[in-house]
């Protein structure tokens, strides 16, 4: 797995110099290293990927929420040992606000014919409210679309680029994102006979003294 | 594709068929199902519900009950509401509350425990981590009513169940917990009497050493006052 | 018993002559009252009427049902068995409850045109019931002109489901409609064409002539139905399929089209606005295969001649059972076709098969006149294979790549 | 509300008062008899041709990931057999092979046989009752769909008597499955995978040379190999194209690189040829479980290590894919040490396979657009999650 | 209208069946309940399976799923209704002819099940159109959908037409149509509907008997 990461990692560093591209190893059994590149340049390394390495199937693009970005930096993301790319990690944190938390994408690409995979590639937005933006990989990988799509409804980042960037599985009037962690559902408390902590809290406020009668 | 090794092809090549041939292939399929379905209980295997009803394998779960020893719910009840499967339950639709007596202390059964069925998701998860064999799957599924909100709330009332109605519905497996369960108890009990002389003993030594302690004291304080 | 100018017959209460008994007793009864003769005939016109309707109104309810039970079983099911002994009554069921359900005419739709949809469905088909022989004596309406007068009359149904469709003011209705329309309007022509050699051959338009050019038997055991002629083979099969597509049954059920576009024209209709034009099928479908029974299988003309004993109109009605049988089983069977692919058939298809059969009529026709049947034989049959034998190697050619599909396996 | 010039720029499909005023805008769904569901597609047609299809989703967006955020490991176990509701048992597997690769457990010999036997019957039900839907989509009335649910009445008894549900089995453990096969099942299943073949062969006789159908399929709804590649199709639509590409194949998971068994390809990849593909696969789902069945060892049917309650994975990712009878279904699952995973992530196969919904369409009559979805073989619990 | 029942009882015995036209009507509707053909989720699945071959709905006369709303007698709601199909579920049994029933099928239908925690799950049917019957499971096995319908049908037959306690349907000022929710910014607007959704609010606090 490394050896695909070590090739891709190279020609990416030679191609497109600005997606800042390093390598994080997986702290866990599974082993799946990933690429951390640069959000605005996603769509070129991709295109890389794609043309120069076969890379010619998508499978999975999904978000990952990090309002803490000190966790994210305990999961998943530890940077790997050599010296260059410790520096660009470094570079990476520091550009990182820390306050803030960020938004992160993370896609799963495979080899179909050569039978190698998966490729990580992960890339993550400045934070998590205006700055909150990809650049679309739909132009290279048609079948990021949808997935593109629900990224957007559920998690609020915005991909450029991407030709109908709509809500996808809420109604459009809809203004929140609701796979977020800091989301708080609609209140629609109701008759539950078997309530657990947060159902109480709503009710609470729903029959201010429930058992007033 | 360069290991994709093509093999011989499935289709039916160069075949000559005539218009209308695979319609009547169709017709006579249908046709002998119809036919058939008269005479082959293959061909026609409704079982008409109310009245008879399919032999559900005993494994079918549907909704949780509470097995209980002996003949009174009250007083048999396995359950400890120790709050194990409350906490499991992924749509979090059991409810317990511990009984208590006058001083609060916890009475190792349960006061009130509802299951809301218009919730439960027929996982059986409950009945997977109980450490007490106590919370089980029933396969009773004739439940539709017209209120929601009286009947499908299954407090202990209709909950227990004796464990003669779980050696019916599952005797192998209710077979193994009684094994079990028995077993446990005479280990527990043999455990008990020996944890009754340990500490018989033990209070015996203690009563002695208490006594000597006592003596000493009464020794010192002779001693002090001497 | 002579009163009035009608007179008791015990002929009347002979088998053959059941279906007309009801007729001849209402005239017997009101000559009885010494009512005027036009009275009398008015009244005996209505009484017959009646009974056609009221008969077909039964078969109507119990194929509804038979529908059902047939479909179930054909699918390994029972089918409706609850209400009633063997679910006899289901058909009453379902009306009860069609008739006491709410009547939605939407917004947006024309209430008038809404309302004359449903009613102009029924109205052809029970006037075309009219014109066909059911039994020797039992013709309801003997009409000269009866083949013109039926066509003339079912063409009417097209229009009804282009007015039940538009009228309901919204989409899927609507393509319901213009799918109705070109349809039906296609299907006339081979329907018609195939009924033309039929005439060509008897020389007459009516279909009690029809029936009778029909009778007697070859070598004393096959009825000289038109089916069994060259001709009448190529045309009764056209006919036959054009059938199923003027009565929009499954395979060419495209108006209705449950999966693509609702319920099609009748989308929009609830209550018993939607039970009429359940009728309205029926009865159309019922038409159409006496029509075709009066054609090609010999009308009320019994197959063997040892079977002459029982009523002909008991025969009829078995060869309606067996083709609505067809009918059913072919539903219970066939996935649709594409509005595209059905348009083709028709004119691609089924008009040159059609066409064809004129000429091999004529040609049978003379050869006939020689009084050589193996002639005649000889004469027509390659005129008949033609078309099959240029389908079969289209077909196999280009319609039907499946011949040509291949598949592979990979480790 | 996120103020975008980038989001005001809609897509340009969906602008009123263009040049084509004269198309006819129909929504099929989201209660419509043949999306399968609660689906909905927004057509443009132009007579019957579709002129553009904007698919519609989240008629069933039960917030499944949320859900599972919150909830420990094992919780989410049964809600994964709501996903794609017509084979829980490869829902199952899938999410218990992803959880399995993030905390690295190792699964006993008997309980990967044991998964392959049931996710290869799950596989069949699956191909059957897609026969049936995808003949009811072309307004059949219901005789395949009834046979199909004939047989899969069969499997579902089979499943009952194992996992104790016919539909939501909640099977799987990580590391092995929640219970042992009951006494005499094995035989039991013998007995019916011997007697699936003459029903394939009376499926066969029934459909595959009606020439209605043959008309409706062939050549319709075809691209080109690289752009279902490129547009993320997989299982038996990617396949159909004639893509050697099947995970069990090419990515082996479980134990299947034991089995003789074969991808069957096509080469044309029209409906037609899906549908054939997955007659031919249920061939080879057949002779996978012969051979299960025979080797099928004695011993633990789950790790005795694996912990059931209070289930903690080491902190670190997982991208773990099966295929699915609909094709690749993944689990990306994000842990943090705590028992709850931060990050659940399915990768329906369903939803991505819909990407091409469109291109598949465009220029066809409406009724190939019921049969086009028909063939993409579409569960709704999976593509709104 | 009512018949005396000891005599109808009398006269069944003698092979004389008698029936008020109500019980007529009520019979009928009952007999033939054609569902609407409308699955949302898993239940859906199980409802097919209750129309196939092994249960048979046909037997009480409602296999006939109609796609179409006007025509059909019965809304199974089977599967789980979210918050975007809300409207359209009430739409639909707007746009069906009275008398209409619906069948809340499984726990996502009754409640919202085990989604119920989703944000955009209709945390049950009922908070929009009145339900008649529930039938609990996840999903019901099909012989449970089977006893729902004739608990269902049970109903139907015991409607009274006229007279004070007449039905819903039977009253000429019997509401029809329910207001059909909108999509709001965060949830639906309303939540609920109150002229329907009246629960009988039992809150407890936790650990609370």
């Amino acid at each position: 797995m490394s050896g695909i990461i070590d090739m891709v990692l190279a020609s990416i560093r030679a191609k497109v110099p600005a997606a800042n591209a390093t390598v994080r190893t997986n702290p866990g059994p599974s082993g799946q290293d990933s690429l951390m590149v640069a959000p605005e340049s996603v769509a070129d390394v991709m295109r890389v990927i794609h043309d120069e390495h076969g890379f010619d199937f998508l499978s999975n693009v999904t978000g990952v929420d990090w309002p803490d970005p000190a966790l994210a930096e305990k999961v998943a993301v530890i940077a790997e040992g050599d010296a260059d790319a410790e520096g660009d990690a470094k570079a990476d944190g520091e550009e990182t606000p820390a306050e803030c938390g960020f938004l992160e994408v993370v896609y799963h690409l495979y080899h179909t014919s050569e039978r190698k995979g998966p490729l990580v590639v992960r890339s993550r937005t400045k934070d998590r409210g205006e700055g909150a933006k990809i650049a679309s990989v739909v132009s290279v990988y048609k079948s990021a679309e949808f997935q593109e799509r629900e990224i957007y409804d559920l998690y609020g980042v915005i991909f450029t680029g991407h030709p109908d960037l709509r809500r996808i599985l809420m109604w459009d009037e809809f203004v929140d994102h609701p796979m977020r962690k800091d989301y708080v559902a609609p209140d629609d408390y109701e008759y539950e006979p078997t309530p657990h902590a947060a159902v109480i809290e709503k009710a609470a406020q729903h029959y201010p003294a429930p058992d007033a009668d | 594709m360069k290991d994709a090794k093509h093999q011989e092809p499935a289709g039916k090549a160069g075949k000559w068929t005539i218009p209308g041939y695979g319609l009547l292939q169709g017709l006579f399929v249908s046709g002998r199902n119809m036919v058939e379905s008269y005479y082959k209980k293959e061909r026609c295997p409704v079982i008409q519900y109310p009245e008879e009803k399919a032999d559900i394998s005993p494994n079918f779960r549907n909704f949780p009950f509470l097995c209980y020893d002996g003949d009174r719910p009250e007083t048999g009840l396995r359950c400890t509401a120790c709050g194990i499967c409350e906490k499991e339950c992924p749509p979090q639709c059991i409810y317990i509350v511990m009984d208590r007596d006058e001083n609060g202390k916890a009475k190792k059964r349960p006061k009130v425990f509802d299951i809301d069925i218009s919730v439960c998701m027929n996982c059986g998860i409950c009945a997977e981590v109980c450490p007490f064999d106590s919370i089980y799957m029933d396969g009773q599924y004739e439940m539709a009513t017209d209120d929601r909100f009286e009947k499908l709330v299954l407090g202990l009332d209709r909950l227990a169940k004796s464990t003669d109605y779980h050696m019916q519905l599952r005797p192998k497996e209710a077979t193994a917990v009684m094994e079990k369960r028995k077993a446990a108890e005479e280990k527990k009990k043999a455990a008990a009497a020996a944890r009754a002389a340990k500490a018989k003993a033990a209070a015996e030594k203690k009563a002695k050493e208490a006594k000597e302690q006592a003596e000493k004291n009464a020794d010192d304080a002779k001693g002090g006052t001497e | 018993m002579m009163l009035g100018n009608v007179e008791f017959e015990m002929a009347w209460l002979a088998p053959e002559q059941w279906p007309r008994l009801p007729q001849h007793l209402v005239e017997w009864l009101v000559a009885l009252c010494g009512l005027p003769e036009w009275l009398v005939s008015i009244a005996g016109w209505f009484t017959s009427a009646g009974v056609v309707v009221g008969v077909f109104m039964g078969l109507f309810a119990l194929l509804s049902l038979i529908e059902r039970k047939t479909l179930a079983r054909v699918q390994n099911r029972y089918g409706p068995n609850r209400a009633g002994w063997f679910g006899i009554l289901q058909p009453v069921a379902d009306g009860i409850k069609m008739l006491t359900k709410e009547d939605i005419v939407p917004a947006k739709a024309d209430w008038l045109l809404h309302l004359l949809g449903p009613v102009l469905i029924v109205i052809p088909s029970i006037l075309a019931l009219g014109v066909i022989p059911y039994g020797q004596d039992w013709v309801p309406v003997p009409l000269e002109l009866g083949l013109v007068f039926f066509f003339a009359v079912g063409a009417m149904t097209e229009i009804a489901v282009f007015v039940a469709g538009w009228a309901s003011g919204s989409k899927f209705p609507m393509l319901g409609a213009m799918r109705a329309i070109s349809q039906m309007v296609s299907y006339e022509l081979p329907l018609i064409i195939s009924a033309l050699a039929v005439v060509m051959m008897s020389g007459t338009l009516s279909l009690p002539e029809i029936v009778e050019s029909q009778g007697g038997y070859t070598l004393g055991f096959l009825p000289q139905w038109n089916l069994f002629t060259p001709w009448g083979l190529s045309a009764g099969v056209v006919f036959f399929i054009a059938c199923i597509a003027e009565a929009n049954r499954c395979p060419f059920d495209l108006p209705e089209g449950e999966s693509e576009i609702v319920a099609g024209h009748m989308t929009e209709y609830s209550g018993f606005k939607y039970a009429l034009f359940f009728i309205g099928e029926y009865l159309g479908l019922f038409a159409i295969s006496a029509l075709g029974i009066t054609l090609f299988l010999g009308g009320w003309q019994s197959p063997l001649p040892i079977f002459d004993f029982l009523p002909s109109w008991l025969w009829f009605f078995a060869k309606l059972a067996v083709v609505i049988f067809i009918f059913l089983w072919i539903r219970a069977t066939f996935p649709r076709v594409r509005i595209d692919q059905l348009m083709r058939f028709a004119w691609l298809c089924l008009i040159p098969i059609a066409l064809l059969s004129l000429p091999t009529a004529a040609i049978w026709h003379y050869a006939n006149k020689a009084n050589n049947d193996i002639v005649a034989w000889i004469a027509t049959m390659p005129l008949v294979l033609i078309p099959w034998v240029v389908l079969t190697v289209l077909f196999n050619r280009r319609l039907s790549p499946a011949t040509t599909r291949t598949y592979h396996f990979a480790e | 509300m996120i103020s975008d010039p980038l989001l005001q720029q809609s897509s340009p499909v969906l602008e009123e008062g263009s040049d084509d005023d004269q198309l006819l805008r129909v929504s099929l769904g989201p209660q419509h008899p043949s999306t399968h569901g609660v689906f909905r597609m927004n057509v443009e047609l132009d007579g019957e041709t579709v002129v553009r299809l904007k698919p519609v989703f989240g008629y069933l967006h039960r917030n499944h990931e949320k859900i599972a955020e919150g909830q420990t490991y094992l919780s989410s176990m049964p809600f994964t057999d709501r996903l794609d509701y017509i084979c829980p048992l490869t829902n199952n597997w899938a999410y218990a092979h992803a959880v399995e690769k993030l905390a690295g457990i190792e699964v006993p010999e008997r309980a990967e046989y044991m998964r392959v036997i049931t996710a290869e019957l799950t596989r069949l039900i699956n191909h059957t009752a897609f026969a049936g839907f995808f003949l009811g989509d072309m307004g059949a009335w219901g005789s395949a769909l009834m046979y199909a649910f004939r047989e899969r009445e069969k499997i579902l008894d089979l499943f009952e008597d194992l996992t104790g549900a016919r539909m939501m089995s909640n099977f799987m453990r990580f590391g092995g499955c929640r219970n042992d096969l009951p006494d005499g099942w094995l035989e039991r299943c013998r007995a019916l995978v011997d007697n699936y073949e003459p029903f394939l062969d009376e499926m066969e006789m029934f459909l595959l040379g009606n020439e209605i159908l043959i008309a409706r399929t062939q050549d319709v709804g075809q691209l080109p190999k690289e752009t279902l590649i490129n547009g993320g199709i997989t299982g038996p639509m990617l396949r159909a194209a004639g893509v050697a590409y099947d995970i069990r194949k090419v990515d082996p998971y479980g134990i299947y690189d034991r089995f003789d068994f074969k991808m069957p390809l096509g080469e044309k990849g029209d409906c037609y040829d899906r549908l054939m593909i997955r007659f031919l696969e249920m061939r080879e789902s057949l002779k996978i479980l012969k051979q299960a069945i025979k080797d099928i060892p004695e011993g633990d049917f789950i790790a005795p290590k694996a912990k059931i309650r209070g289930f903690k994975p080491p902190v670190g990712e997982a991208y773990g894919r099966i295929e699915g009878p609909k094709g690749e279904l993944g689990f990306y699952l994000v842990s943090d040490g705590t028992p709850q995973p931060y990050r659940y992530r399915v990768r329906p196969p369903s939803f991505v396979n819909l990407t091409l919904l469109e291109e598949m369409c465009v220029g066809l009559d409406i009724a190939d657009v019921v049969i086009i979805l028909g063939s993409v073989d579409i569960v709704l619990g999976e593509v709104d999650r | 209208m009512a018949i005396d029942q000891k005599l109808a009882d009398d006269l069944k015995s003698q092979g004389v069946h008698v029936t008020s036209f109500e019980q007529l009507i009520n019979w009928g509707r009952s007999s033939s309940l054609w569902p609407l053909q409308f699955g949302l989720a898993c239940c859906a699945i199980e409802m097919i399976a209750a129309t196939m071959a092994k249960y048979d709905m046909a037997r009480f006369g409602a296999e006939v799923f109609r796609p179409s709303p006007r025509q059909a007698d019965l809304m199974i709601v089977a599967g789980t209704v979210t918050k975007k199909m809300a409207p359209q579920v009430v739409r639909l049994y707007n746009q069906m002819a009275e008398p209409k029933y619906v069948l809340a099928m499984g726990a996502c239908a009754i409640s919202g099940g085990p989604f119920k925690e989703g944000y955009n799950v209709l945390k049950g049917v009922d908070r929009y159109i009145p339900v008649d019957i529930v039938v609990p499971g996840c999903p019901p096995r099909p012989e449970a959908l089977l006893d729902g319908l004739i608990a269902l049908q049970k109903k139907v037959k015991g409607e009274k037409l006229i007279g004070k306690d007449r039905v819903r349907h039977a009253d000429p000022n019997g509401m029809a149509e329910m207001p059909v929710p909108e999509y709001g910014p965060h949830d639906l607007q309303p939540p609920m509907n109150p002229e329907v959704w009246k629960p009988k609010a039992k809150i407890r606090k936790e650990g609370e008997a």
